[in-house]
């Protein structure tokens, strides 16, 4: 996080930007955004009909193609990299998937376990 | 609504893109990604309670059995455009172009529609085949994931029908800019959503 | 059309018919008060439509409290019944309702909203700010907890209080073994104010992070500002959860779902896990605030700087991360397996180190200074042995194989009770003594604090420290009665008249302001406690835009600097000319919005969905009307500011 | 640090604080069950407990006489000036003591913990062959059936000493916990799950159980006496209860699951298989 106090832009540059970005004429990044979710969605999809692998190994992979869908949303779409003051929002969110990956593995396992108390 | 400045009028910082040139706008999109993580964890939870009860189906259908590939795919595929075309209006504000801007938005709506019409006709089939929420815990499961996803979509139409008028009444303006941007934030977390969902109930669904 | 209990819309029984009489009476008294000194208006402008973030913590004591005097009678009721064994004082059905009612008070309508008013008051003063990130939105946030504590409140006289316990297990919260709509009332209630917490998660994070005066580091903010920080964020990651939890709950009561139901493949246990994945978090969001008041307290009256500073900080992070990992251990009984219990177990211990460290640095704080025995000061100090034994039973309870002793008896009840009474509620009356002058511009009279305090303490010892003991002998939590001979009747007798103290000592409180309001030492200097913090160094209470020209900041403790430190001379720099300062206007949408949900929710308790429904569609109308609102801030002129600052006596 | 106790002084005064309330707790009579624990299980848990409060005490008094001496000594009095120091802002050497010894205490605990969690999950004493006894919790009335017997009892239970009994615990009702303080810890009763819980008692005598989760206006009246007798008695008594009571039927099974009320203590010589919850809790398949 920053030092400086960014409350007000008038004390100084503390509001990085990033001129390249505003003056593409053509959306690269999107269409290469689209053309990626495209490519992982059918890719998932694929996997499930052909039933080529094991149903572990099918799933580990959709759940991988899945996180790699959302990396592409938030980098290509949601402008999450372009920093106007500290990152905050980057934190916030890291921390955000720790507590639901927290939440959905915890669950699974403590749910999943709960009926082997005795030997 | 810069409260911390003694300056007269709001500053407009010409350096960074429209939606946060005033100190307003940059806190309310900071606030607004703070919401989004929020509502990771309120989905992880959601998400959670499926995987638990995904196999307690207590004698009704299963997810093999239910689900129908060419619709969510269908359904998938309107999701993922209108995010991207979502993504371009966006970039047509930031070339401060508004007559293309405000048709990709209006395209994305009409996306957006297409997708929640799907799925209401979707949910409809299946309660017509006796698969509705009081069935088994797994149908429960399935239809409040799916369904508050579906919600967050309903209200985010509702939402952008709202900056539609905004934008054809003021333009492009800091204000109008911060709020479209604050909007494409929103559907394209949605889309992402949706992406665990085709993954986790849809497509888990049908190899399992 | 009508459902079935539309008959027993009113509850009876005498003393309901008793809280009935003084609803209306009070009611009509408050009326009959604002209409006679004509300050319908008054309200209305200085009160209900106010964004400023000092008036909306003072609103936010003001609902702690009554729900504090609400959840004390409770409490009281409670230990009358058990007094002596088979009493017949409560029945069963109403003493379920009383415990229930008396949980869910005090955790989510006392303790939440005292510490967010708190929060409210003194953090934009401690970081220097002129408001909170977004002041509209902290007016919705207070009026919808407002609105969920009356909703769950509107309960005791209409329909009838929910009874399943705070933690509301299924399958007795669902629709099979709970019908009516008590249930519901606890849903909507606590749905409804968790909309407005989550709100003030987000508003304070963003203020911290981004409105902290000119040259104010992450790491020069008072220790107070600090716990909020980190508060916000269990706020912002936990409560979805929780609203997550309840309408999973809703849905099971209304619709006919099975997520938690006893058929059709539902899982219970799914509640108790969500449950406590967002209660968990839910107890350091209802302690950091107040270990940050104590540092600020401590520090204050030892007159020095906070010891370790930076070790303050980390285990508070620490803390933050751990907490959303040790849930498991508020129900190792319910047969996880060793592996989860042990990595549940363990992880509870670990917090003990961090909060190890803190104890430490209070008590060191103290080291090589000169204490100042103030009210405030002494509520503070008692924090410290009391938490210390609420936090050594604690990891006795960690300690999963014996956990299965002590789950759900007295032994638990007391250690949560030393953890959130020794813990939170000592830290909100340090509080309230120590920042009082900076909401109302006079102290509380230090001989009436004392009896409060020396009362309150000492009963509250009485009350629970024999807890522990009945809870090895086999008492368990929420019995309603038990019968003789088994050892616990002197002890329970002995705890009523601790709770009976307790309530002396609360009384004392309420002499204490009424005195003060009128006899109270005017705080003219607005540095009412030689404090270090930037609140002190505006006046008392602080004007509406709070400080007529933005501090600029040169290390922590900036008000101290100010005055004896090294930066002293960096500090009086020549006033520049006052500028017009930018501020939000007022609005009465949030009240009106949240009276909407208040409406609305109230529907969907008896399952009238049009209501429901109409109410909804209001609460949207009044969300399209803010988008399109434009004109939504004004300026003070320099002029006004002049006026201010002269009447203060600072020009 | 060095004007207070020596360490030498300060050990003796926190050794005899120690064990005065370990004393006070432990003598103080027999009422306090957790604290006579009657059975393997509960000896376990007993140590443990034990175990975390000396560690806790120890901790607890280091708290208190830091507190009182600083109170003590920096009070505002005259003459405090000369130690007064407003800029001693900390000291790392301090800060590492006070976060090592709490990890070593925390690691000193966790140990013995993690062995018992484990341990917990076998049955006691392997000499004896286990017995299994399925419990079930009703609103608001325990119903013990003992496969092996195929005999039912309601509100009472008896055991035979010196036998692990492995309790299958499940509830047809709201949830609730199956405890017996004197002879080990408390578990969940839940529907649609089956827990299971060991105990066992070392001795013969009436030990009190209860149900310790809160399930609804009869839930204090959940109340049961657990009658622990020498093998050949209990066997006795099997025999007793085949020959003189009558059988459970189907119909009395379901009156005692449905109505919601208290029940006296019965007796059953047999009981139907449909009258086993224990068998069907299954989540997947609708029957």
């Amino acid at each position: 996080m920053t030092t400086h106090s960014d409350v007000n832009p008038s004390h100084g540059a503390t509001l990085p930007s990033d001129p390249k970005a505003h003056h593409e004429t053509f959306p690269w990044k999107h269409i290469l955004g689209f053309v990626l979710s495209l490519v992982l969605t059918f890719a998932a999809l694929g996997l499930v009909l052909s039933a080529a692998l094991p149903l572990t190994a099918v799933i580990v992979s959709i759940v991988v193609l899945a996180v790699l869908q959302l990396l592409v949303q938030l980098l290509l779409f949601m402008h999450l990299t372009e920093r106007h003051g500290p990152a905050t929002h980057v934190l916030t969110l890291v921390f955000g998937f720790f507590v639901a990956f927290t939440i959905v593995a915890g669950s699974a396992w403590i749910m999943f376990t709960f009926h082997a108390t005795v030997a | 609504m810069a409260y911390q400045l003694d300056a007269h009028h709001a500053p407009v910082d010409s350096s960074v893109p429209l939606e946060y040139a005033t100190e307003d706008g940059s806190l309310k999109i900071l606030g607004f990604w703070i919401f989004l993580a929020a509502d990771v964890v309120l989905f992880s939870c959601l998400f959670a309670t499926y995987i638990v009860l995904q196999h307690n189906t207590y004698g009704g259908p299963t997810a093999q059995q239910l689900f129908d590939v060419p619709g969510f795919v269908t359904e998938t595929l309107l999701l993922l455009t209108s995010s991207f075309t979502c993504g371009l209006a966006i970039f047509e504000m930031h070339r401060n172009r508004l007559q293309p801007m405000i048709g990709w938005w209006i395209v994305t709506i009409l996306l957006g529609m297409g997708f929640v019409g799907m799925e209401i006709s979707e949910f409809a089939k299946y309660v017509g085949e006796g698969a509705n929420i009081t069935r088994s815990a797994f149908l429960s499961a399935f239809f409040i994931l799916v369904g508050t996803h579906g919600t967050h979509v309903t209200i985010g139409i509702f939402w952008m029908l709202g900056l539609l008028v905004q934008l054809l009444r003021y333009g492009i303006t800091a204000i109008t800019a911060r709020k479209a941007f604050v909007a494409s934030l929103y559907w394209h977390f949605l889309d992402a959503v949706w992406i665990f969902i085709f993954t986790v109930v849809y497509l888990t669904g049908k190899v399992s | 059309m009508l459902p079935h209990y539309f008959n027993h819309l009113f509850v009876t029984g005498t003393d309901i018919y008793i809280a009935d009489v003084l609803i209306i009476l009070t009611s009509l008294g408050i009326v009959g008060v604002l209409t006679y000194f004509k300050k319908w208006k008054w309200l209305w402008r200085e009160w209900l439509t106010t964004v400023d973030h000092k008036k909306i913590g003072i609103m936010y004591i003001i609902a702690a409290t009554a729900m504090f005097f609400r959840g004390g009678m409770d409490g009281l009721m409670m230990r009358t019944q058990l007094a002596v064994p088979n009493n017949h004082f409560l029945g069963a059905e109403h003493y379920d309702q009383v415990f229930t009612t008396h949980g869910t008070i005090m955790i989510l309508f006392m303790a939440m909203p005292y510490l967010i008013g708190l929060i409210n008051v003194a953090m934009p003063l401690q970081i220097g700010a002129r408001d909170v990130a977004f002041p509209y939105l902290n007016a919705i946030s207070f009026w919808t907890f407002f609105f969920g504590a009356m909703l769950f409140n509107l309960s005791f006289v209409i329909g009838g209080s929910p009874d399943a316990g705070w933690t509301s297990y299924a399958p007795l919260a669902g629709p099979t073994f709970d019908p009516g709509p008590g249930e519901n009332y606890y849903l909507f209630g606590l749905n409804l104010a968790g909309i407005g917490t989550l709100a003030s998660g987000i508003n304070f994070l963003v203020t911290i992070i981004k409105m902290r005066a000119p040259g104010m580091k992450l790491m020069d903010m008072p220790m107070f500002t600090w716990s909020t920080l980190i508060t916000s964020i269990l706020i912002i990651f936990a409560f979805p959860v929780l609203t997550v939890a309840l309408s999973l709950l809703t849905f099971d009561r209304l619709f006919g779902s099975h997520i938690f139901s006893m058929t059709h493949g539902g899982m219970p246990m799914m509640w108790v896990n969500l449950f406590w994945i967002w209660g968990h978090p839910e107890v350091y969001i209802v302690i950091l605030p107040a270990f940050g008041i104590l540092s600020e307290v401590i520090s204050t009256f030892s007159g020095k700087k906070l010891f370790g500073y930076s070790a303050m900080v980390g285990s508070m992070v620490a803390i933050a991360f751990l907490s959303f990992t040790v849930w498991v251990h508020h129900f190792f009984t319910m047969g996880a397996g060793p592996a989860v219990n042990s990595f549940f177990g363990v992880s509870t211990m670990l917090i003990a180190i961090p909060t190890g460290v803190k104890v430490f640095n209070w008590i060191f704080t103290m080291y090589r200074g000169k204490i100042r025995f103030t009210t405030a000061m002494l509520w503070a100090l008692a924090f410290i042995p009391t938490f210390v034994v609420g936090g050594m039973t604690g990891v006795m309870l960690a300690v999963a194989p014996a956990d299965y002793q002590y789950h759900n008896s007295y032994f638990l009840i007391a250690h949560f009770h030393y953890t959130l009474i020794g813990g939170t509620v000592f830290g909100v009356f340090a509080g309230l003594y120590y920042w009082w002058p900076k909401m109302f511009g006079f102290k509380l009279n230090e001989r009436l604090g004392r009896w409060n305090f020396w009362t309150f303490i000492i009963s509250f010892n009485v009350t629970f420290l024999p807890m522990f003991l009945l809870g090895l002998m086999g008492m368990t939590r929420r019995m309603y009665t038990y019968p003789p001979g088994l050892g616990w009747s002197h002890l329970n007798m002995i705890e009523t008249v601790g709770a009976f103290g307790q309530a002396i000592g609360m009384m004392f409180l309420a002499v204490n302001i009424v005195w003060s309001i009128k006899y109270g030492e005017r705080d003219v200097t607005g540095d009412a406690w030689d404090g270090r913090a930037l609140e002190w160094s505006t006046t008392s209470p602080a004007p509406e835009y709070n400080f007529a020209h933005v501090p600029v900041v040169y290390g922590r403790d900036a008000f101290w600097d100010m005055k004896y430190g090294k930066n002293r001379e960096k500090y009086q720099v020549k006033a520049k000319p006052y500028r017009p300062i930018h501020m939000p206007n007022n609005s009465g949408r949030p009240f009106l919005m949240s009276l909407a949900f208040f409406i609305s929710f109230w529907g969907f308790v008896f399952k009238w969905y049009l209501v429901g429904g109409l109410g909804l569609a209001a609460v949207f109308v009044f969300m399209y009307l803010r988008s399109f609102e434009y004109d939504t801030d004004h300026y003070i002129s320099v002029e006004e500011i002049e006026h201010t600052e002269a009447a203060a006596g600072r020009l | 640090m060095s004007r207070m106790l020596s360490p030498k002084k300060r050990r003796g005064l926190a050794f005899a604080a120690l064990s005065a309330s370990v004393l006070l707790l432990s003598g103080c009579g027999s009422q306090i069950a957790v604290l006579h624990p009657e059975g393997p299980v509960a000896r376990q848990e007993y140590n443990l407990i034990i175990w975390s409060f000396i560690l806790m005490a120890f901790v607890g008094l280091a708290v208190f006489i830091l507190f009182a001496y600083m109170l003590i000594k920096y009070r505002a009095r005259p003459g405090v000036e000369k130690y007064y120091d407003p800029n001693l802002e900390g000291n790392r050497k301090l800060e590492v003591v006070w976060t090592v010894i709490p990890l070593l205490i925390v690691i000193a605990l966790a140990i013995p913990t993690v062995k018992t969690t484990y341990a917990l999950t076998q049955p006691p004493v392997q000499a004896h062959d286990p017995m299994e006894i399925d419990v079930t919790s009703a609103a608001w009335k325990w119903i013990f059936q003992y496969p092996g017997q195929h005999i039912e009892t309601v509100n009472y239970l008896v055991i035979p000493t010196g036998v692990p009994v492995k309790f299958i615990l499940t509830s047809v009702g709201p949830m609730n916990t199956f405890w017996i303080p004197e002879l080990g810890g408390m578990e969940f009763t839940m529907p649609g799950a089956n827990l299971g819980l060991w105990l066992e008692a070392s001795k013969s005598g009436v030990y009190l159980g209860r149900g310790a989760n809160f399930s609804g206006k009869g839930f204090a009246h959940m109340q049961f006496n657990v009658y622990a007798k020498p093998q050949a008695e209990f066997n006795q008594w099997v025999a007793q209860v085949k020959a003189q009571d009558p059988p459970l039927t189907m119909a009395q099974a379901n009156q005692l699951v449905n109505h919601h009320g208290l029940s006296p203590i019965l007796t059953f010589s047999s009981y139907p298989a449909g009258a086993v919850p224990q068998n069907q809790n299954t989540l997947m398949s609708g029957m």
